[in-house]
């Protein structure tokens, strides 16, 4: 059982890691899917099925798709990333830095906390209680959820549509 | 090491290496991705107390439900933001959109 | 309403699943090798030169080794060697005759204008088109042997053709005759030869 | 898996459980739940790669038919050994990898490829005892699992560094994020019915039969109809079939992402096509028409995975029988098809169902009534979408081939 959360551990992180510091963005994007398939895999480890397999339907269905795709429609120019240099030192050994002092911020916080009442058991859950719950107390929000995400699309559908063809002067 | 303490210290490496990719990378595709990866490690989290609560509660699943549908519609309004500062300044990087006019 | 092409279409390709077990006309295919294809009168392909008999092709070749096919060739896939000596032809004439003819069949181009530029008919197109070898060079070079067919077998395939052709040459054969008894009844009829006419004559 | 709960004569009915109990008896009892998984990955494996061996065959045999030829008739009696032959053939042929293409993707894009498209097996009740895993959210698995299939045609078309294979993997792309939906909406009205996500709860919720004789499959209610048509017509485009093959359109892109692939490689790709199109055929067995329900009460002596086979056969055959007669589809129709027409439909269709829930309880004249106004919730926007989708375009007239 630790064995197997240990296995997880190790694909998550070493897949994201590498995804993010890869050069190659479609490389970046597929290690990132098998990253998102390991948490998927956290899930069903923990016992949350159906929260598993939402996250591939949305992870590797969806979002993959559409971080594919605007990896292909963004191609940059050659000369472009030529002549600017890349992100300078100093600013991935900030970031770096940064990121490192929240991990160890995290990290003892998380060593130095005694958590009570240890489950051993996974509780159970059914998607038919799912379902009650998302349809019973949590309705109200189930309901905003479908409004942003119906928002977010037509958002997403206008910001990404082409603007009107320019007029022949704009061109220079 | 109890399992809760490896799950959340897995979540908080997660995070941390996506908060390093959004703030060292200057590619904006993969900051989104980096973006994603802290929304998971904080899904992780929820999972992993649920998990390992012992209570009766589901809310934890459920609040995961939830943000697994804003990171969708946060993925497509960010990626269209993406495409939109290309087709001004045929860059995706991050660097270069520092025009406010388009 | 939406749909209904669709369903129109359906229809179609499923009346020629059905009826490609039972009608005929919706299968027309051929197992070929077993069946042999019934080529309809006009088809043609490659060329094959007329002898008069079955029995002794090589000595009764139309053909005179004239290179006028040869020469008009477009693909230029024939090559002709004349005879040194001569032989009579069908109708008793001495005759040159062709002591090498190939054709090159991987470069022919089935253009039939051999057929069309030969004077004495000798060239026809033939109708065999399996003609695959297993290599590349000498077995498509068809020699005088392999193109010699007699004439027998032209009015197998051409049946319409070859009898206008042998009226053709029937009715050359006759005119020469003509020409000839009439020629031989002016020598024995007037033993002296007509004057010179007074014009247009070569001068000499 | 209650064997006791089965009349004794209904041996036919168990024969390839207690076949597979027979041979993992032979082990000791630690590993026979290992043997027991074994057994039954290898069974779903040779029983549909015989199938996909033999779909082939009878695809280009009743292509042929229907193109007025024979087909393929040569190899074997009547042909049945072609597959076979195409298998050497696949196997011996040498396997061209492109100089400038990224080796790794090139290589694990038709292996993910069969392994997801294999996984969707595992949640299908092929028979009353017969499923592979049973899972209380077994639909959404199913179409997690599918959903996985076209990054590994993106990393095919990717990979292969060729123009024609990455237009492809972009048509993939779009093509299958715009039909995914139509698919996920096409079921959600079944799962409402049903009331749960479980495989074999939906076929159970399907049993039954009025006066004997007419089956309560949801295919045979105006939603589940309309559900079922929506739901084939997206799974065409899941699995790239004609009309909606575009990623692979051979007048365009060559042959698409498969362009750079040969040998082995190539094969793999479409042993996946059709594992793919037997898993969406199978799912819509299960979720619309009864899944191994027998059609009568008087034909229940036949085995269950008999009636199965017979409905996954039917709809298969109609695949085919499709790819026979429609040409496929541009670009723009295609997204446009999917957003404008099939979208709405299936979000009414939703509407519908909700109808078709609420009203459970109507009996006599009202279900008349019920009836009445299932069809025009059913028909009317499928008439004025249809309207709405082919505005502008003329009938054809057939100005030379008329009859």
């Amino acid at each position: 059982m630790i064995l197997a959360l240990l296995l997880i551990t190790l694909l998550i992180l070493a897949s994201a890691a590498v995804a993010m510091v890869l050069r190659n963005l479609i490389h970046s994007a597929l290690l990132l899917v098998l990253s998102w398939c390991g948490i998927a895999a956290f899930y069903l480890w923990a016992g949350a099925e159906f929260v598993a397999f939402a996250q591939i339907l949305v992870y590797v269905g969806a979002i993959s798709m559409v971080v594919l795709f605007a990896v292909l429609l963004t191609r940059p120019a050659r000369d472009a990333e030529l002549s600017v240099p890349a992100v300078t030192v100093l600013r991935v050994a900030a970031g770096l830095m940064a990121a490192g002092m929240v991990a160890s911020i995290l990290g003892l916080a998380v060593l130095t906390t005694r958590f009570s009442g240890a489950a051993t058991r996974a509780p159970q859950l059914t998607v038919k209680d799912l379902g009650a719950l998302l349809a019973g107390p949590h309705a109200a929000a189930l309901l905003v959820t479908g409004v942003i995400l119906t928002v977010a699309l037509l958002g997403a559908v206008l910001i990404a549509a082409p603007a009107p063809a320019p007029r022949p002067e704009d061109h220079s | 090491m109890t399992p809760l303490t490896l799950c959340l210290l897995l979540s908080c490496g997660l995070f941390s290496v996506g908060l390093a990719a959004a703030l060292t990378r200057g590619n904006a595709i993969l900051v989104l991705l980096g973006v994603e990866l802290m929304l998971n490690a904080a899904n992780l989290n929820f999972i992993a107390f649920w998990r390992f609560s012992g209570g009766p509660a589901s809310t934890g699943v459920v609040f995961v439900l939830f943000s697994l549908a804003v990171a969708a519609a946060e993925a497509a309004v960010g990626l269209a933001l993406v495409i939109a500062v290309y087709r001004h300044q045929q860059s995706i990087r991050l660097q270069d959109a520092v025009r406010l006019k388009g | 309403m939406l749909g209904t092409g669709l369903l129109q279409g359906l229809a179609v390709t499923a009346k020629n699943l059905v009826g490609s077990f039972h009608d005929p006309a919706r299968l027309p295919t051929l197992e070929y090798p077993e069946v042999q294809p019934q080529l309809p009168e006009a088809y043609r392909n490659f060329p094959f030169l007329v002898s008069e008999s079955a029995e002794d092709p090589m000595g009764t070749l139309r053909c005179v080794a004239c290179q006028i096919c040869e020469k008009e060739c477009p693909p230029q896939c024939i090559y002709i060697e004349k005879s040194k000596d001569k032989k009579p032809d069908a109708a008793g004439k001495q005759q040159i005759f062709p002591a090498v003819f190939v054709i090159d069949t991987s470069v022919c181009m089935s253009c039939q204008i051999c057929v069309e530029v030969c004077p004495f008919e000798s060239i026809k197109m033939d109708q065999v088109f399996a003609i695959a070898t297993t290599e590349r060079f000498g077995s498509l070079l068809l020699t005088r042997e392999q193109l010699a067919k007699p004439n027998s077998y032209y009015h197998q395939i051409h049946p319409t053709e070859a009898a206008e052709v042998d009226r053709r040459l029937a009715a050359d054969r006759q005119a020469a005759e003509d020409k000839a008894k009439a020629a031989a009844a002016a020598k024995s009829a007037a033993p002296t030869p007509p004057a010179k006419p007074a014009t247009g004559g070569p001068a000499a | 898996m209650t064997p006791a709960a089965v009349p004794p004569d209904r041996w036919l009915e168990l024969a390839p459980l207690q076949l597979r109990d027979w041979v993992t008896g032979f082990l000791p009892a630690s590993l026979q739940w290992l043997a027991t998984g074994l057994i039954t990955i290898v069974a779903i494996l040779a029983v549909f790669g015989l199938l996909f061996a033999y779909l082939t065959l009878a695809e280009r045999k009743i292509l042929g038919r229907i193109q007025n030829r024979p087909g393929p008739n040569r190899t074997g009696w009547f042909g049945l050994l072609q597959p076979f032959a195409d298998g050497v053939k696949a196997l011996t042929k040498e396997d061209v990898v492109p100089r400038q293409a990224d080796p790794v993707l090139h290589y694990l894009a038709p292996v993910v490829l069969v392994a997801l498209s294999l996984l969707g097996f595992a949640v299908i009740p092929f028979g009353r005892h017969l499923v592979a895993v049973e899972l209380d959210a077994a639909v959404l698995y199913f179409f997690a699992a599918g959903a996985a299939t076209e990054l590994a045609i993106f990393m095919a078309g990717w990979a292969s560094r060729n123009k024609y294979a990455l237009l492809a993997a972009m048509r993939a792309l779009a093509q299958l994020i715009s039909y995914e939906l139509p698919l996920l909406l096409a079921f959600v009205p079944v799962v409402m019915l049903a009331g749960t996500l479980s495989t074999t709860a939906i076929v159970a919720a399907q049993g039954g039969w009025t006066l004997g004789v007419l089956p309560h499959w949801f295919v045979l209610t105006p939603w589940g109809f309309a559900g079922f048509v929506i739901f084939m017509i997206a799974a065409l485009a899941e699995s790239n079939r004609s009309p909606f093959d575009l990623p692979e359109a051979e007048s365009e892109l060559i042959a698409g992402h498969l362009t750079e692939y040969s040998g082995f490689k190539y094969a793999l790709f479409f042993m996946a096509e059709y594992f793919g199109m037997c898993a969406l055929c199978g799912m819509a067995v299960t979720l619309f028409l009864g899944g191994w329900q027998a059609p009568c009460a008087a034909l229940e002596c036949i085995p269950s995975y008999a009636w199965f086979g017979a409905k996954l056969l039917t709809l298969l055959l109609g695949f085919i029988w499709i790819r026979a007669t429609l040409p496929r589809l541009r670009m723009d129709q295609l997204t446009r098809l999917a957003w404008k027409f099939l979208v709405p439909l299936a979000l009414i269709n939703l509407g519908t169902a909700a109808f078709w829930s609420l009203t459970a309880g109507w009996t006599g004249g009202l279900q008349l009534v019920r009836w009445a106004v299932a069809l025009a919730l059913v028909a009317g926007p499928f008439v004025l979408l249809g309207r709405r989708l082919s505005r502008g375009v003329a009938p054809r007239v057939y100005r030379y081939a008329s009859s």
